[in-house]
C-alpha cells in the first residue's frame, strides 16, 4: 500500500553497507582533484579557465554528494528534490546572466565590461579612492600597522 | 446523522464506531483544557486553531492599515495624515497582509488542520518541528511589530535598493523579522512535503490524494525553494542598511536590478503560494457541492505542479521597465503566458464539475462563485499585464493594484472564507446561521468589486500606485473605491460576529454537507490522534457520489 | 509523543513516534527531510552565488586581480582540511552503521579538530583583510587594485564566507551532539544510526559549498 | 469607435505613436477577455441551475473528460496568450529600439523633481520641450533612487536608475501639454514628482529653441544647468545634498530660507547665531559637524533641542559633504527665487 511502498523501498535501497575502502577512495581522489583545480587555477587559463574550476568542482561535489551522502543508493523523492534545487540555481543564475549580457549597454553598472560610461568617481575629493573607499581609513590602518 | 451514512465501502468508517463511544474518545478541542495544553502541544489540529488566532489578529491589523490607506485617499491632498504616516502604512499594509496574513492564512491553518486528516494520518511527519514553525512564525511577527512600533518603515513591502539601503525609517527589524517568518514557512513547507511522501494512508495512492493535497504539495514546493533566496535578500538588505555591506552599492558598481531579480524569484512564486492553497481549496468545495468527483482530476492536479514549476521562471515580468533587458523581457513574457494557461485548466475543470452535478447554494459555494469571478478576472488582467508592451503603460500603477489584489487576495479571501465555513463545522463541531452566511458572502463580493473596479479603471488612467497626493482628476474613482472598501469591512464585521456567536451556541453538527472528502470520515471534531482504533483504509477516491449499485460496472480507473 | 514502544527485534532500534505507521517511514521522514532541508541551504547560497556570478560578469578584471590578491596556499589548506573532514564526518556514519560507537566519537572528535582548524584559518585571512584594506564597499582602502568592481568581489567575499562560516559553528554544534551521544549513550547501530546519518550529512553540505567557493573565490 | 472605449475604459488621451499601438492590443486583450468570461460565467450559471440539488443524499454519474476536452482546454487559451505576446512583444521591441535619426534628450529624476537637458541646449526642470511628429530618445537616469519616468498619455514608462541609463522613446503626434508622473516609490514626496511635457508644433519648437538661444533665460538656466548629467560626477556639495535628503535632514531644516523645526541652511554658513544662553556663536564648520554629532551642545535660541544625534550615523567624510553642501548655501551664492524652469503654463 502507499505507506508500505515508499518508505519500504527506501528502507531496501538503504540496506547496503559497504567498507570503508570505498570512502578513502574517494577521498583520495577528492584531494587529488582539488590540486589539479589549484594548479590549473595558477596557470590562469584565459578563457575556459573558469570552466575548467568548474567542471572540476562540480565533478567533487557529484563524488561528495554521491558517496559521501549516499545520494547514489538513494532513489525517488531525495535525488528528485537534490535535483531540483541544483537545477532551480541553474536556472536562477543563467536567467540573471543572460538579462546582463543582452542589455541596453548604457544600463548596466558604468566601468563593467558591458558599459561603455565610465566608472562613477566616489567623490571628487582627494581623499577617495576611484572606485571608492576612504582613504582617512588607510591612515589609520597604516597608523595601527606602524 | 453520521458521516458514513451514505459510504458504502465499510472500510472506509473509522467514524462510523467512534460515533457510539463518543464520550471515552474527547475531541481535540477537550482533551486537555490548560494553557500549558494548548501551548505546547503537538497536534497539528492545534496548532491550526492556534495560527487561526494569530493571523487573524494579523489580518485584523493589515485591514485596518488598509482601511486607513482608503480614508486618505478620499481626497486629492492630504486627508487624515500626513505624507511620512501614509508611507509607513501603505507599507505596513503591505507587509503585514503579505507575510504575515497571506502566505501563512491557508497552509498554515487549514493545512495543517486537514492534511494529516486527508492522508489518513495520526499527525504530520515532524510534530515538534510544527510547533517550532508557529513559534517561530511569532518570533518573527513580534520582531516585524517592535520595528513598526519604533517607528515603522516607508520602502514600499518591496524594499528596493537603493531607497531601503538609505532610508532613515527602522527598516532592520522589519526585514529581520520577515527572515525570521521565512524559516517558519520553510518548516511548514518541509514537514507538509515529508508528510504527503510518507505518511499516507493504505489505499491513498498519488492520484487519490485530495486535490487541497496535491495544492498543497505543490505549495510547499515553492515554499522550500523559493524562501531561502529571500531570506538571503532580506539579510544582505539589512545589512546594506545598517552596515553599508555594499552588495548593490550603485556608486561602487553594484545593480539595483540584480536585487529586483533575486526579490522576484522569491516574490513571484509567493504569488502562488498564496494562491495554489485556494485552488485546492475551491477543489474540494466544487466537489463536495456539487456532489461529483472532480472534472479532470489529473489535469487539475499536474497543473498545481505546473503553476508551481514554471511560476518559477516568470519572475521577470515584474521588471519589464526596470532596464532589463529587451531579450529577457520576452523569454519572461512566453513563460507567464504558460502560467495562465495552467490557471485556465483549473478554470475550466471545475466548471467541468459542476456538469451532471447536484448543487446546493450554501455559503462555501457562494465564495466558490465570487472565487470563480475573481480568478477570471484576476487572472485574465495577469495575463494583460504579463502582455509586455501592454505592461509599458500598466506597470506600477493602481491597474496593477487591482489585478493583484484580485487574484491573490480576492481569490485567496474567498477560498479561506469558503474553507472557514465549510470546514467550521470539522473544526468545531458546529454549525453558523446559513442566512448570514449568504449576506455576509454577498456584502463581501460586492464589497471587494466596488473596491477594486475603480482601481482598475483609475490605474488604465494613469494613477501610480503608493501615491499620497494625485491629480484631482483621479477623485471619483478613489472616492468609489473607499465606499467599496466600507461595504467589504461591513462584510468581515457580520462574518466575525455571526462564527463568534455559532462557536459558542452554535447547533452541534458532524457532517451537515453529506461531504465524502476524507477529512469527513472521522467525527467532527476529530479526536486527538483524527481517528480512533487501528489504521483506516481508503478503498475509494475522495468525493465518490457514485450510487453504489451503479458503481460497480461504470467506474473503471480514471 | 515520542513515548511509544521500542521495535522487536535482536538490536535496540530507536523510538518510535507514535504518530508514525512503522519505524521505516519515520527514518525515511528524517531523510527525506533532511534532503529538504538541505536544498533549502542551496538555494540560500544560490542567491550568493547569482550575486557572484553577476558581478564576475560585468567586472572580470577586477575579479581576476582581487582573487589574486587572495592567499591561495591557506585556501587550499582549507579545502583540504574540510574534504578531509568530510572524509571523517562519512567514517563516522560508516562505524556508526557497525555499532562501533567509540569510533564514530573518535571519528567526530577528528571533524571537529578540522572544524576549528577550518576557522582559524579563516580567522587569520580574515584579519590580514581588515589590515590591507580589502574589505566590503565602502570600507575598501586598498590601493593595490583600483579598478572599478574591486569592492564588490570583497562584499561577494566576506557574505560568502561568513556565511559558510555560520554554517560551520551550526555543523559542528549538529555533530557536537552526536559524539556525545556515541561516548555518553552510546546506542547507534544499523538500525539506529539516523542522528550520526543527518549530521554528517550537514557537514557534506557544508563541505559541498565550500568545494564551489573555493575555486570561485580563489582560482578565478 | 476608439475615442467611446477610451471613455469608458477611462484611458487618458492618446498622444503618440506607441499608445496607438499599446491601445489596439488593449482593446483585443479587453474585449476577447470579457466575451470569453461571459461564456464561461454564462454555462456556470446555467449548470448551477440546471443541476441544482434535488435531495440531501444524491447520488451523480462519474464524468472524467476525454483527452480531446482537455486538450480544447490548454489549446484555446494558449492560442489567445501566445498571439497576445507576440504582438505585445513586438511593439515592445519597437519601443526599446529608437530610430536612427530620433532626438535626444536627457532625464534626471532626483528626490523630488525631474531635470532635462538637450546634448547642445537649454535645460529644463519640471518641463520638457519636445516638437510634434519627430522621434525623441530619452535618455533616463537618477541621482539618487530609482525613479520611473511615466507619461499616461504617450503609455510610455521606464525606470531612472542612479549611476546608468536606460532609453525610451516616442513620437508625439498632437501639441499639448501632458503631465509626467513618477511610478516608482522614491520616498517622502514621491507623489509630488510630477513634471509635464510640452509638446509644441514644429515651427513653435524651432523659436522655442531659438529664444532659449538667444540666452534670455540663459542665465537662469546655467544656475540649474546640472553639470553632473552627462556623464555623472559627483562632488562633494551634491553629496552633501543627497545626504541630506537621504538623512532626513530636510524634514527639519529648510534650504530656502523658511523657518521650520529647525534653522535653516540658507545662508547658515558663517551666519552669527545667538544661543539660548544668550551667547553668540559663528557658524563654521567645527559647529555645524557638532550640531550633527552633539545637537544639544549649543541651541540657537528659538529652537527646541529635538534633533537626535547622528554619530554613528554618518561617516566623517558624509559629515564632511554635508557641511559642503551648506556651505554653497551661503546667500551670496544663492539665487534670490525657487527653481523654476522655462516659463510655462501649468497644467489644470
Amino acid at each position: 500500500m502507499a505507506i508500505a511502498n515508499e518508505s519500504h523501498q527506501e528502507e531496501h535501497n538503504m540496506q547496503e553497507h559497504h567498507g570503508a575502502g570505498r570512502y578513502v577512495v574517494i577521498w583520495v581522489v577528492l584531494l587529488v582533484l582539488t590540486l589539479v583545480t589549484v594548479f590549473t587555477g595558477r596557470m590562469h587559463l584565459p578563457s575556459f579557465g573558469l570552466l575548467l574550476a568548474l567542471v572540476i568542482a562540480s565533478v567533487k561535489g557529484t563524488l561528495v554528494a554521491l558517496y559521501f551522502m549516499h545520494l547514489s543508493e538513494h532513489r525517488g523523492a531525495n535525488r528528485l528534490v537534490f535535483g531540483v534545487s541544483i537545477a532551480f540555481v541553474v536556472l536562477l543564475i543563467g536567467f540573471t546572466l543572460m538579462d546582463f549580457g543582452t542589455r541596453f549597454r548604457l544600463a548596466n553598472p558604468p566601468g563593467s565590461q558591458y558599459s561603455d560610461l565610465q566608472a562613477v568617481d566616489i567623490g571628487a575629493n582627494p581623499t577617495e579612492g576611484r572606485t571608492g573607499g576612504h582613504q582617512q581609513i588607510q591612515k589609520q590602518g597604516h597608523e595601527v600597522h606602524e | 446523522m453520521t458521516p458514513s451514512s451514505s459510504i458504502a465501502a465499510p472500510g472506509a468508517v473509522p467514524g462510523h464506531e467512534a460515533h457510539d463511544d463518543h464520550g471515552h474518545h474527547p475531541s481535540y478541542l477537550t482533551d486537555g483544557t490548560t494553557v500549558k495544553s494548548w501551548l505546547l502541544t503537538v497536534d497539528h489540529k492545534r496548532i491550526g486553531i492556534m495560527y487561526m488566532v494569530w493571523v487573524l489578529l494579523f489580518f485584523l491589523v493589515g485591514g485596518i492599515f488598509a482601511l486607513l490607506i482608503r480614508i486618505e485617499l478620499l481626497t486629492p491632498g492630504p486627508t487624515i495624515m500626513d505624507a511620512m504616516t501614509y508611507n509607513r502604512v501603505f507599507t505596513l499594509h503591505g507587509v503585514v497582509m503579505i507575510f504575515l496574513f497571506m502566505i501563512p492564512a491557508i497552509p498554515s491553518i487549514f493545512g495543517n488542520f486537514l492534511l494529516p486528516l486527508m492522508l489518513g494520518a495520526k499527525d504530520v511527519a515532524f510534530p515538534r518541528l510544527n510547533l517550532l514553525s508557529l513559534y517561530v512564525y511569532l518570533a518573527g511577527a513580534g520582531f516585524a511589530l517592535w520595528g513598526m512600533l519604533n517607528g515603522g518603515l516607508d520602502t514600499g513591502w518591496t524594499f528596493y535598493t537603493p531607497y531601503s539601503a538609505h532610508t532613515t525609517t527602522t527598516v532592520a527589524p522589519v526585514l529581520f523579522g520577515a527572515f525570521i517568518i521565512g524559516f517558519s514557512s520553510i518548516l511548514t513547507g518541509m514537514n507538509f512535503i515529508v508528510t504527503t511522501h510518507t505518511m499516507r494512508a493504505p489505499g491513498i495512492t498519488w492520484f487519490k490524494m485530495p486535490l487541497m493535497v496535491w495544492a498543497l504539495y505543490a505549495t510547499s514546493c515553492i515554499q522550500v525553494l523559493a524562501t531561502p533566496v529571500i531570506g538571503l535578500l532580506l539579510l544582505l538588505v539589512t545589512a546594506e542598511n545598517l552596515f553599508s555591506l555594499g552588495m548593490f552599492d550603485v556608486a561602487r558598481g553594484g545593480d539595483p536590478v540584480l536585487f529586483q531579480h533575486l526579490f522576484w524569484f522569491y516574490s513571484h512564486p509567493a504569488v502562488y503560494i498564496m494562491v495554489l492553497p485556494a485552488f485546492g481549496v475551491m477543489s474540494e468545495i466544487v466537489s463536495a457541492f456539487s456532489r461529483k468527483n472532480i472534472f479532470g482530476y489529473r489535469a487539475v492536479a499536474y497543473s498545481s505542479l505546473g503553476i508551481a514549476f514554471v511560476g518559477f521562471f516568470a519572475w521577470g515580468h515584474h521588471m519589464f521597465v526596470s532596464g532589463q533587458s529587451t531579450f529577457n523581457a520576452g523569454v519572461f513574457g512566453v513563460l507567464t503566458m504558460l502560467v495562465g494557461v495552467f490557471t485556465a485548466i483549473k478554470v475550466f475543470n471545475w466548471v467541468g464539475t459542476v456538469y451532471k452535478g447536484a448543487v446546493e447554494f450554501s455559503t462555501p459555494f457562494a465564495y466558490f462563485c465570487g472565487f470563480l469571478f475573481f480568478t477570471v478576472f484576476g487572472g485574465m488582467t495577469g495575463i494583460a499585464v504579463g502582455t509586455v508592451s501592454l505592461d509599458v503603460p500598466w506597470h506600477d500603477t493602481y491597474f496593477v493594484v487591482a489585478h493583484f489584489h484580485f487574484i491573490m487576495v480576492g481569490a485567496t479571501i474567498m477560498a479561506f472564507l469558503a474553507a472557514l465555513h465549510y470546514w467550521f463545522p470539522k473544526m468545531f463541531g458546529k454549525m453558523y446561521h446559513e442566512g448570514w452566511g449568504l449576506v455576509s458572502a454577498a456584502f463581501i463580493i460586492l464589497g471587494f468589486n466596488a473596491t477594486f473596479i475603480p482601481q482598475f479603471l483609475v490605474g488604465n488612467a494613469g494613477m501610480p500606485r503608493r501615491y499620497y497626493e494625485y491629480p484631482e482628476r483621479f477623485q471619483a474613482l478613489n472616492v468609489a473605491s473607499t465606499a467599496g472598501a466600507s461595504l467589504l469591512a461591513f462584510g468581515f464585521i457580520i462574518i466575525a460576529v455571526y462564527l463568534t456567536y455559532a462557536l459558542i451556541y452554535g447547533e452541534r453538527v458532524d457532517n451537515p454537507w453529506h461531504s465524502k472528502g476524507y477529512e469527513w470520515l472521522t467525527m467532527s471534531p476529530p479526536p486527538t490522534h483524527n481517528f480512533i482504533g487501528p489504521q483506516p483504509t481508503y478503498p475509494e477516491e475522495p468525493h465518490f457520489y457514485v450510487d453504489p449499485k451503479k458503481a460497480e460496472g461504470e467506474v473503471s480507473d480514471v | 509523543m515520542s513515548s511509544a514502544h521500542v521495535t522487536p527485534g535482536s538490536v535496540p532500534g530507536p523510538k518510535l513516534a507514535a504518530h508514525f505507521a512503522s519505524l521505516e517511514v519515520q527514518k525515511h521522514a528524517a531523510r527525506l527531510g533532511m534532503w529538504l532541508f538541505l536544498a533549502t541551504e542551496i538555494l540560500l547560497f544560490a542567491g550568493l552565488f547569482a550575486c557572484y556570478a553577476a558581478y564576475r560578469f560585468l567586472f572580470p578584471e577586477a575579479w581576476a586581480a582581487s582573487s589574486r590578491s587572495l592567499d591561495l596556499t591557506m585556501g587550499t589548506i582549507n579545502t583540504v582540511v574540510l574534504i578531509t573532514s568530510s572524509f571523517t564526518a562519512a567514517m563516522a556514519v560508516h562505524y556508526a552503521k557497525e555499532g562501533k560507537n567509540a569510533m564514530v566519537g573518535h571519528m567526530n572528535v577528528l571533524t571537529l579538530l578540522m572544524a576549528v582548524g577550518f576557522l582559524v584559518i579563516k580567522f587569520f585571512e580574515y584579519k590580514h583583510k581588515f589590515h590591507i584594506g580589502t574589505l566590503p564597499g565602502r570600507y575598501y582602502f586598498y590601493e593595490g587594485i583600483q579598478l572599478p568592481g574591486a569592492p564588490l568581489y570583497f562584499t561577494v567575499y566576506f557574505a560568502s564566507t561568513a556565511l559558510h562560516a555560520l554554517h560551520v559553528v551550526i555543523g559542528m554544534t549538529v555533530l557536537a551532539f552526536a559524539t556525545v551521544r556515541a561516548y555518553r549513550v552510546g546506542d547507534f547501530n544499523a538500525n539506529n544510526y539516523t542522528q550520526v546519518e543527518l549530521g554528517s550529512m550537514y557537514w557534506h553540505l557544508v563541505d559541498l559549498v565550500w568545494i564551489f567557493l573555493f575555486p570561485m573565490l580563489y582560482l578565478v | 469607435m476608439s475615442d467611446l472605449a477610451n471613455q469608458f475604459l477611462f484611458l487618458p488621451e492618446r498622444a503618440s505613436t506607441f499608445a496607438e499601438r499599446v491601445d489596439f492590443l488593449h482593446y483585443f486583450v479587453v474585449g476577447t477577455t470579457m466575451v470569453m468570461s461571459a461564456g464561461v460565467g454564462l454555462a456556470a450559471l446555467f449548470m448551477f441551475f440546471r443541476y441544482r440539488r434535488r435531495e440531501s443524499h444524491q447520488h451523480t454519474e462519474y464524468v472524467v473528460p476525454d483527452l480531446k476536452t482537455e486538450f480544447l482546454f490548454v489549446s484555446v487559451p494558449l492560442v489567445f496568450f501566445l498571439a497576445w505576446f507576440a504582438i505585445g512583444f513586438r511593439d515592445f521591441t519597437w519601443y526599446t529600439t529608437p530610430p536612427k535619426d530620433s532626438m535626444d534628450v536627457y532625464v534626471m529624476g532626483k528626490q523630488w523633481m525631474w531635470k532635462f537637458s538637450y546634448p547642445e541646449g537649454p535645460n529644463g526642470v519640471n518641463v520638457l520641450h519636445v516638437p510634434a511628429h519627430r522621434p525623441v530618445r530619452l535618455l533616463i537616469t537618477s541621482r539618487d533612487v530609482i525613479h520611473s519616468f511615466y507619461v499616461p498619455s504617450f503609455r510610455i514608462k521606464m525606470d531612472a536608475l542612479p549611476g546608468r541609463y536606460t532609453q525610451a522613446w516616442f513620437e508625439a503626434t498632437k501639441p499639448g501639454t501632458y503631465q509626467v508622473l513618477c511610478t516608482e516609490y522614491c520616498g517622502l514626496s514621491h507623489s509630488k514628482m510630477l513634471a509635464e511635457v510640452v509638446v509644441l508644433s514644429p515651427e513653435d519648437y524651432e523659436n522655442w529653441l531659438k529664444e532659449q538661444q538667444r540666452g534670455r533665460l540663459q542665465d537662469r538656466q546655467d544656475a540649474l544647468a546640472d553639470t553632473s548629467l552627462v556623464p555623472p560626477v559627483a562632488r562633494m556639495a551634491e553629496q552633501g545634498q543627497k545626504l541630506v535628503a537621504a538623512q532626513g535632514c530636510l524634514k527639519c531644516h529648510s534650504v530656502d530660507g523658511s523657518k521650520h523645526i529647525g534653522p535653516t541652511f540658507l545662508g547658515l554658513y558663517e551666519r552669527n547665531e545667538k544661543l539660548e544662553d544668550g551667547q553668540n556663536i559663528r557658524v563654521d564648520e567645527a559647529y555645524i559637524t557638532q550640531s550633527m554629532m552633539d545637537p544639544g551642545a549649543h541651541i540657537v535660541a528659538g529652537y527646541q533641542n529635538v534633533m537626535p544625534t547622528y554619530q554613528g550615523k554618518l561617516q566623517g567624510p558624509e559629515s564632511a559633504a554635508i557641511v559642503e553642501y551648506i556651505k554653497t548655501l551661503r546667500t551670496a551664492n544663492v539665487r534670490e527665487t525657487a527653481s523654476e524652469g522655462p516659463a510655462y503654463d501649468p497644467i489644470q
